[in-house]
């Protein structure tokens, strides 16, 4: 057995805590270890080109690369041994960066971890075997949950790719928060215009079915071949799906929550939204005094919402706008903690708002309390470090945004995850921001966090074309690891197939041992577990390997 | 086996679900979070790949204590999988428990989302058995 | 659907909006070109250290990114290329492509990195924001994609390089000059090292031709060359330099001779690995350097240096061995597995004169080598010379610095014809020694008084003789005496190789070996020969030029057991054969065209001791430059004047697979695109306009990214955090440089800085332990996912955040101090810090407005490119899109966010 | 409970008309010349005996990979041979069709190794048998049903010494129809009650080691027990064979070692691997030629970890064995 073994330094990330040096000394002395070399990004292309003439050159058959988490760069690393024509899954990554370096800041310590970590690596990979990635055709369809501006810009766009688009929405109309939105900054649009268009767009596609009322009662099977089970107004409906895009949105932050704020108790304390719905039919006088409170909902740790929620700044200045426009007179005042105007064209609005006349101030508000006259905030100026008490006629919130409502259900259907906010969680959150961890699903728009409207469209948009890339040439490759019997050595027991959730384990009367339908598995291992005598084994993940790992880890082989 | 280990610092191994637990690790990591290097983690695929001999195993190879974490029940990415794991190391701990060390292995169910509270799992599971062990060994 | 005919799309730009955009097009089975106006894709992106707000490494999650592209099979990636000109052709694009000159054969460059450490030219590393050098040629970082070199070169060399080729060893002149004039003088002396294992000597006694090939020669004066090497030498004690690990061979080799020749041989045997040992006949190693030359030209030191560090290489040095006495040649080959015969010319020729056995007679070579080696040696008053070749100006220096008073060099030709340096003989005539021409010695008779009588006879000069100078021609009755205490005869000295015989080496009529002159292998196999034993007497240079070629050729030789002609190892540069001089000089315009653009200085003559003193003993005569002089001196060198590279030729000698070709040339081409994306990203505001915070001219003062540069492993200081060698304790960053900011005429929120000030903060707490920073803000905008939470952990971590923008940064005592309102507490404060770092803004990258005009795209009020925010992509002009920093500031998920929607856009556009 | 009395207590007769069919055979006790064993049954029964008084394997590993169709077997065995048997059905490892199971009534047995030629066979006399010398098997003082009350049918004995036929499942039903007479309910009290509840089965590490200090890795445990019925056992398997260089590596690296001898982790993941189907029986302690305690140890994890899923080895045909299954809502204190 020939073994390379890289390992990163990861610019300062491995090296600072992990002395690389003395890690690859050592590995050149041990038994079947052809290569061990250390390099300072091994993930770059001169790092790639090593290994690759290692494997050419040496005639490597392991690939040892101890880095970052397998998770990342894992395709690529692969294809770098398919390109010196050595089986991908001869590769074994180790984590010594997420795993070790990061999460110790002893160099002693970390590096007779990441040692041990490799050794764990090396034991288990002289067990590989080369595999072969499943081909699976995949539906050209995609399921887009949610009808709002993501969801319908996606849709638009697979559609017009002539991909077949179900688009599923809860409510019994298209358009989400956007609809009723009257002024959408800063387009100066009316959202329910910028819906319609696209709605239009889509009307007499005939590669596009909607459904609204509708909700999602079941969701099974793999990337490419999704089977999804709608509730719609005419009953069950069942459909296959290649990949899924869900766009479900926010739902508004309900101030009641909050009960200081005191809305619900009175008219003259709305929303944002309701401001929106309803600022030509408010009663008030010929000078208003309105008052705007920011960040309502919105980093607030008290109440679990520690997260900014992105467009609430700009909303507050749009009623201050609005209120100034129409009440020339009128005194408007914003009580904010920093005015997160970043948007385009957000700051210069800021900007112009505050040329128009609306006061900001820099407060706490600590409790707002109702009098006939008028409602009366009182807070602490953090400028000045005064305390005041003002009387308002009119309180608006500027409310957050809050995760959606179905977002455990959805996340419980699909199997993917939420994160600590309760928002659905990217796979990376700088360079895939609309992956989850689960193939063939992606996430659009403000369901993974607070986003504006073009942000929101953006998502849609983008989220559709990697999804249009991964359904396009109706066939996709899948990993290899799924169970095998070794007939020798399998009693017939049937535990196996007893235990397996996909039902993939069929046994065979006459030889009286089981076998993998390969199609149906899906690589859990609980076979294996199951098993007495390791008859059956999932591949990539066999017994002797994850025991030789063990016994790695612990020095004890 | 287990009592000519000298040095005080315990040995842990963790089976980690890729999709949850071993996230929550990477995401850790990431967030510079620290643990004790003790602590040294096996990706499964899924909790319910573990078989209750790979507990016994690293227990008798020298761990001081072993766990298993998987993703809560009903989140399993394999749909019922971790019920599996439950059964399983619910039991082996009742093993464990019958030879009066039920300390050395524990269950934990970590998101993806939960780095936090994955390392709050194994640093109490590390310190408590840190101590136990120290004490076993001033004896 | 499914199959959609192939499709081809222009991607400008190879940031990460860029990126994105060509992988997810190619994904969709688009074929993409993607422009990038620089060396490398990666952008903005890959100059961060980390991202926030989850302190990921940037280039560990960007790096596979670029790399896919290069994979892609759908992607054609053009490097150092933008659009000059752009048509619309229906739905059709055409666009004009100018594809700059890297003159770096891509195909064939390996990134193997040995070019860029002989660059002698440095730069400020745009990819380090310039807190870091780099060479002319150079990669931008390690991870750059293309992985290959690029040269810049921005104007060709004024002059011919011609020194380069008239030294025998190729010396990197042009790259040393380059390196002092900069004064960088361990880097002079590395690269002349590089060749020549004797720069303290050949600093001093070469005989300099590249100074007479120097074109700055036909301007006013040649280059300084010799001393300004002896500079370079003088600056580096070659004790303090480490021996590289050298992996042995196992072969033997034996070097006959220590000079020059031998033990240049011996060093770059050494170096490949071969066990040598060198046979000398004499006490000391050093050979005709030190048995020919006098201390005052060359000090003992500089030779024992040179020949030390040599020796530190595991070159063992027999001395007092005399081979064909102590022991035989076959001896020697039979133990060796080659043989280098060096053992120069030292047998004085005799003039077949009549007295030249009488005590008082010298021969010169001999009398040299006495003197050099300490042997009581004495001349009296007067002096008699016999000779006009360099070893007799020194037996005339010498013989005076001896004590005698009068000496008389006896010269048969006249001064033109002589063949000593011309600088010895004026020094010479300086210190008085007088010189007979045309005048030959006839005998030698002794006196009773103890005294010599010497009869010459006057000489005219008659038709040139097969040395091409004239004859001498004796005057019939010229003669005439001179009574002189001695008389020292040096006109030429022929190697003894007697020894030789016996193993039947070839041998002719002068004594010397006959070579094959490309091998330098002789008649026998396994025995070579060079330097002046095979060339009668010439010059240190040429017997180190032999000795390097014998190097290459024995190494070879005991690799293959082969001896190879010269085609074989025409590759290798250690047998670069001596270019023929072309001779080419400047025209009379040419020089009237150099001496208007770079102007008259006359060469700088080094210090030299005073005459009166200097004969009294041996010290060196000449002193040297002073570093300013030197400096000066080599900044009048014509190719050091230009901006890049100055073609030294150092990179393509170094290349292996040859890929530097300093002719290639800018290429147009013109291509036809279905629709095109353009991510030119963005560049950050420069704050040298804002006065008050000293950018520029406080030391201290730098920029986010400059700061990011510093922080990372792939920047300057490799990653650890030093500002001027030091490890700054105190931080103050300033957000909002350059946006919201009417003044500089930024309105507009960059989006970024808020929270890369607080990823730098954070960054700072976790690499260096108890610092104290200041974070100075307007509003803290951390709007994006996770961002508010990573804003609040770097306020609790410890970071003092101040509302309110400091007025001014003045130098403080112990560092700068910042004057600053906390709006806040409403206090005034004074803070000192080590090091204030300006959150600078985002601007529209340079060259968008150009690449807009050709294209008729609309820009904003600031020059970023007109978008929508209900179709973020669209441009005014259909069909051409935009993605990522240049339609407006962006976070990296946006950016990605909106690379992706640009793809989705331009996917629809070329499907309808 | 509804069952059928056995005239003078004599079954032979019931099965002898069973084994006149020439592909039906019973399998059950013979009293021979070295007091009783195992037999099987063809065409008529020679020195039947009911109760076999001495235990030295279960009899339930000798049916093991037993798929023959069409040759119909009644088991006239112990319960706990029952139960092995009732496991291994679940286990696939017996086809049930053509098998009737019948438990009977056990009062105990003497272990092979105090084997004795004076011990009685018939149940009265058993009893005060083990009245007097306190010699039963351990394995059967804990025993946790001895009575005649799983597999298909039961054969029991009332405390008036009446013997009595009860059919549990439909092939209980086609035995009981073998036996002459209407089916009667029973009234009286049997003379064989449930066991009693043992103290949960405690121990240490310490304890353990010192009790399989002995312990060879013969292997002879597994091979006897009636529910280890891997074909290949993983122990036979390279996971667990010597690693010789790995060793010798070790050594190298961090200095000596003690050799591992794999018996904890032998008993361990044996005791895991039979801990939802061990009946308790002993086979393994008879076995053993070191004389370990190991039904101690098997019986007192198996009944620990099978009690908390409710779960008796055994008990039912029906029953899942619970690592092959799952409730969603249960086992909230699981996790840590």
């Amino acid at each position: 057995m020939k073994t390379g073994i890289f390992i990163c330094h990861c610019g300062h990330n491995i090296k600072h805590t992990v002395n690389v040096k003395k890690l690859s000394e050592y590995f050149k002395k041990y038994p079947n270890v052809t290569v061990s070399q250390d390099y300072v990004f091994v993930c770059s292309e001169p790092g790639q080109d090593m290994i690759r003439e290692s494997i050419e050159k040496k005639g490597l058959d392991r690939v040892i690369i101890a880095s970052c988490t397998p998770s990342l760069h894992g395709e690529m690393f692969k294809d770098v041994l398919k390109k010196s024509n050595l089986n991908p899954f001869l590769l074994r990554r180790v984590s010594i960066r997420e795993h070790c370096s990061w999460v110790g800041d002893d160099v002693e310590k970390n590096t007779e971890k990441a040692k041990r970590l490799i050794l764990a690596g090396l034991y288990s990979a002289a067990h590989y075997v080369p595999l072969e990635e499943k081909r699976v055709d995949v539906t050209r369809s995609a399921l887009i949950i949610g009808g709002g501006v993501s969801g319908l810009s996606a849709a638009a766009f697979l559609s017009k790719m002539g991909m077949q688009v179900y688009l599923v929405e809860k409510e019994p109309e298209l358009g989400g928060h956007v609809r009723t939105l009257k002024n959408i900054w800063p387009a100066g649009k009316d959202g329910k215009s910028i819906i319609d268009e696209m709605i239009e767009e889509l009307t007499g596609r005939e590669n596009v079915e909607i459904f609204t009322s509708t909700t999602i009662s079941g969701f099974e099977g793999f990337f490419g071949n999704y089977e999804v089970t709608l509730d719609t107004p005419e009953g069950e409906k069942k459909l296959t799906a290649g990949g899924v895009i869900i766009a479900i949105g926010f739902s508004p932050f309900d101030p009641r929550i909050k009960p200081e704020l005191q809305y619900g108790k009175d008219d003259r304390i709305i929303t944002t939204l309701e401001f929106e719905h309803n600022a030509d039919t408010l009663q008030l006088p010929e000078k208003p005094r309105v008052a705007i409170l920011h960040c309502v909902g919105s980093r607030d740790e008290q109440i679990g919402k520690p997260y900014c929620s992105r467009v609430c700044c700009i909303n507050a200045l749009r009623v201050g706008e609005a209120m100034k426009d129409k009440y020339k007179d009128s005194y408007v005042e914003s009580f904010y903690m920093d005015v997160r105007a970043h948007p385009r064209g957000g700051e210069e609005y800021f900007e112009d708002t505050q040329e128009k006349g609306v006061l900001f101030t820099r407060a706490n508000v600590a409790e707002i309390n109702l009098s006939p006259t008028g409602i009366v905030i009182r807070g602490e100026d953090t400028l000045f470090g005064e305390t005041f008490e003002r009387e308002f006629d009119l309180v608006v919130l500027s409310i957050g945004m809050s995760p959606p409502v179905d977002n455990k259900l959805i996340a419980s259907l699909l199997k993917i995850t939420l994160d600590k906010d309760k928002f659905f969680m990217e796979a990376h959150i700088k360079l895939r921001p609309f992956d989850t961890a689960v193939k063939g699903i992606f996430i659009a728009g403000s369901c993974s966090g607070p986003k504006d409207v073009e942000e929101s469209i953006n998502h849609g948009r983008a989220s559709a074309v990697k999804l249009f890339g991964f359904l396009n040439l109706g066939y996709a490759y899948v990993d290899p690891f799924i169970s095998y019997v070794d007939p020798k050595r399998c009693s017939g027991c049937r535990m196996c197939e007893q235990a397996c959730v996909a039902k993939a384990i069929k046994y065979d009367e006459e030889k009286r041992v089981v076998h993998v339908e390969e199609a149906a598995c899906m690589g859990c291992g609980l076979c294996n577990a199951t098993c007495p005598s390791s008859a059956i084994s999932l591949k990539g993940y066999i017994d002797c390997m994850i025991d030789d790992e063990i016994g790695a880890l612990l020095e004890a082989i | 086996m287990l009592q000519d280990k000298a040095e005080k610092n315990p040995e842990i191994i963790g089976f980690a679900c890729s999709y949850c637990t071993f996230k929550a690790s990477e995401m850790a990591g990431s967030l510079r979070m620290k643990y004790p290097e003790g602590v040294k983690l096996i990706q499964v695929p899924c909790s319910s790949r573990v078989d209750p001999a790979f507990v016994i195993k690293a227990i008798f190879e020298g761990a001081d204590g072993v766990f298993v974490a998987g993703c809560h029940p009903g989140d399993c990415h394999f749909i019922k999988g971790n019920y599996f794991t439950r059964r399983k190391i619910a039991a082996l701990k009742e093993m464990f428990d019958a030879f009066s060390m039920k300390d050395k292995l524990r269950l934990f169910w970590v998101s993806a989302a939960e780095a936090r509270r994955f390392i709050d799992k194994v640093t109490t599971m590390y310190n408590e058995i840190k101590e136990r062990k120290n004490v076993r060994e001033k004896n | 659907m499914g199959n959609f005919q192939v499709k081809n799309v222009l991607v400008v730009g190879g940031g990460i909006a860029g990126i994105t955009a060509a992988l997810e097009l190619a994904s969709c089975g688009v074929s993409v070109t993607m422009l990038e106006e620089g060396p490398s894709i990666g952008g903005r992106m890959i100059q961060l250290d980390k991202t926030f707000p989850t302190l990921d490494c940037s280039t560990c999650t960007l790096s596979p990114k670029m790399v896919e592209v290069a994979l892609n099979h759908n992607i054609e990636l053009l490097s150092w290329a933008k659009p000059m000109a752009v048509k619309k052709a229906g739905q059709r694009f055409q666009v004009t492509i100018l594809k700059k000159s890297r003159y770096v054969d891509i195909k064939k460059c390996n990134a193997c990195g040995s070019c860029f450490p002989g660059c002698p030219v440095v730069m400020k590393s745009e990819f380090n924001m310039g807190t870091g050098p780099r060479k002319a040629i150079y990669i931008p970082f390690p991870q750059a994609i293309p992985n290959k070199a690029s040269i810049d070169k921005c104007e060709d060399r004024p002059c011919k390089a011609a020194c380069v080729d008239a030294c025998p060893i190729h010396t990197n002149v042009l790259g040393y000059l380059k390196h002092i004039s900069e004064g960088r003088f361990a880097d002079a002396y590395m690269l002349i090292r590089e060749v020549n294992p004797f720069p303290s000597v050949c600093g001093r006694v070469c005989d300099a031709p590249c100074e007479e090939a120097c074109s700055r020669g036909e301007l006013d004066d040649p280059m300084a060359i010799r001393e300004l090497k002896r500079f370079a030498a003088d600056q580096v004690d070659p004790a303090t330099l480490e021996v590289p690990d050298i992996q042995q061979t196992g072969k033997k080799v034996a070097v006959i001779g220590a000079g020059p020749s031998g033990l240049t041989a011996a060093y770059e045997l050494a170096l490949r690995g071969h066990a040598v040992t060198v046979f000398e006949a004499l006490a000391e190693a050093g050979g005709m350097m030190r048995y020919g030359i006098p201390a005052y030209r060359l000090p003992r030191e500089a030779i024992n240096r040179d020949i030390a560090y040599i020796q530190r290489h595991g070159v063992e040095i027999k001395t007092e061995v005399r081979v064909g006495q102590d022991i035989t040649l076959a001896e020697i080959t039979k133990s060796h597995d080659a043989t280098y015969i060096a053992v120069g010319a030292h047998m004085g020729l005799s003039l077949g004169m009549e007295g030249e056995e009488l005590p008082g007679v010298h021969d010169g070579i001999t009398f040299l080598r006495k003197m050099n080696a300490g042997e009581p040696v004495q001349v009296g008053k007067k002096v008699a010379v016999i000779g006009g070749g360099n070893t007799a100006v020194d037996c005339a220096q010498v013989a005076r610095r001896l004590g005698a008073e009068t000496v008389t060099i006896v010269y048969r030709r006249t001064l033109s014809e002589m063949p000593a340096s011309h600088e010895e003989v004026e020094t010479a005539l300086k210190e008085g020694t007088v010189i007979q021409f045309l005048t030959a010695p006839v005998r030698v008779t002794a006196k009773s008084d103890g005294f010599l009588s010497m009869v010459c006879q006057k000489m005219e000069l008659g038709k040139p003789d097969l040395s091409g100078r004239a004859r001498p021609i004796p005057i019939k009755g010229s003669e005439f005496t001179m009574d002189v205490d001695a008389v020292i005869s040096a006109v030429g000295q022929v190697p003894d190789t007697r020894f030789v015989t016996e193993l039947g080496v070839e041998v002719i009529k002068t004594g010397t070996i006959q070579v094959d002159p490309a091998t330098l292998a002789t008649n026998v196999q396994g025995i070579f020969a060079g330097g002046d034993v095979v060339t009668e007497p010439a010059y240190i240079i040429d017997a180190i030029a032999a000795g390097r070629r014998v190097a290459g050729s024995i190494d070879l030789f005991l690799r293959s057991k082969m001896v190879v002609s010269e085609k074989t190892w025409q590759k290798d540069r250690m047998f670069w054969s001596k270019k023929e001089r072309t001779g080419e000089k400047f025209t009379h315009d040419e020089v009237k065209v150099l001496k208007e653009k770079y102007g008259e200085e006359r060469r700088l003559k080094p210090q030299e001791e005073p005459l009166e003193e200097r004969t009294k003993d041996f010290r060196e005569v000449v002193t040297g430059y002073t570093e300013s002089q030197a400096r000066s001196e080599a900044s009048r060198c014509l190719a050091g004047k230009i901006e890049g590279c100055i073609q030294c030729g150092e990179c393509e000698r170094r290349c292996d697979v040859k890929a530097v070709d300093y002719n290639m040339k800018d290429e147009i081409v013109d291509m036809e695109f279905d629709s095109i994306v353009l991510a030119p990203g963005f560049d950050l505001y420069d704050p040298t306009e804002k006065r008050e915070f000293g950018y520029g001219t406080l030391d201290g003062v730098i920029t986010g990214i400059e700061f990011e540069r510093i922080c990372s492993v792939t920047g300057p200081t490799g990653g650890d955090i030093l500002l001027k060698g030091k490890v700054p304790k105190r931080f103050y960053f300033i957000q909002c440089v350059g946006s919201r900011d009417r003044q500089s005429g930024a309105r507009f929120c960059s989006r970024v800085c808020c929270m890369y000030t607080a990823k730098h903060a954070s960054i700072v707490k976790d690499r260096i332990k108890g610092a104290e920073i200041y974070i100075s803000y307007i509003d803290v905008r951390a709007y994006g996912k996770g961002y508010e939470e990573f804003y609040k952990s770097t306020q609790e971590s410890g970071t003092f955040y101040i509302r309110g923008i400091p007025g001014e940064i003045t130098k403080g005592e112990n560092g700068l101090l910042v004057r600053v309102e906390d709006m806040l507490s409403g206090e005034m404060r004074d803070i000192e810090v080590d090091v204030v770092i300006l959150a600078t803004g985002v601007r529209p990258r340079k060259g968008t407005e150009e690449l807009c005009n050709i294209m008729s795209i609309e820009r904003d009020e600031y020059g970023f490119i007109r978008a929508d925010s209900i179709t973020p992509s669209r441009t005014n002009v259909d069909g051409i899109f935009v993605c990522g920093m240049a339609s407006g500031p962006k976070d990296i998920p946006d950016t990605v966010a909106s690379g992706g929607e640009a793809a989705a856009s331009c996917m629809e556009y070329i499907n309808q | 409970m509804l069952g059928k009395k056995i005239k003078n207590g004599n079954i032979e007769d019931t099965l002898n008309r069973f084994l006149k069919d020439d592909q039906h055979l019973v399998l059950g006790f013979e009293k021979g010349e070295n007091g009783v064993s195992l037999r099987a049954f063809k065409n008529y029964l020679d020195h039947y005996s009911l109760l076999n008084p001495i235990f030295s394997t279960n009899g339930a590993l000798h049916l093991r990979r037993l798929f023959s169709k069409g040759t119909k077997i009644i088991l006239m065995l112990r319960p706990c041979e029952i139960r092995a048997y009732i496991e291994l059905i679940k286990l696939n490892q017996i086809e049930r069709e053509d098998i009737i199971a019948v438990s009977i009534d056990c009062f105990g047995a003497l272990s092979s190794k105090d084997k004795t030629d004076d011990i009685p066979a018939e149940a009265d006399q058993l009893r005060e048998y083990f009245k007097k010398t306190d010699t039963m098997r351990w394995a059967c003082k804990v025993c946790r049903e001895r009575r005649g009350v799983v597999g298909d049918a039961g054969i029991r004995i009332d405390r008036d010494g009446l013997f009595w036929a009860f059919s549990y499942t439909e092939k209980g039903d086609s035995f009981l129809s073998l036996i002459e007479g209407e089916p009667e309910e029973s009234r009286t009290e049997m003379l064989m009650s449930g066991s009693e509840k043992q103290d949960q089965f405690q121990n240490d590490m310490k304890t353990f080691s010192k009790d399989f200090a002995k312990c060879t890795m013969c292997m002879n445990c597994r091979d006897m027990c009636p529910v280890c019925y891997c074909i290949d056992c993983v122990f036979n398997g390279d996971e667990y064979l010597p690693k010789g260089d790995a060793l010798l590596n070790k050594i190298l690296r961090s200095g000596p070692v003690q050799l591992p001898q794999g018996k904890e982790l032998f008993h361990f993941i044996r005791m895991y691997h039979v801990s939802q189907t061990c009946v308790g029986c002993g086979a393994c302690e008879e076995a053993c030629p070191q004389g370990i305690p190991l039904t101690k140890y098997f019986k007192g994890i198996s009944e620990r970890l099978q009690g908390m899923f409710s779960y008796m080895s055994g008990r039912s045909f029906d029953e899942s064995i619970p690592y092959l299954t799952f409730l969603e809502d249960e086992l909230k204190n699981a996790e840590d």
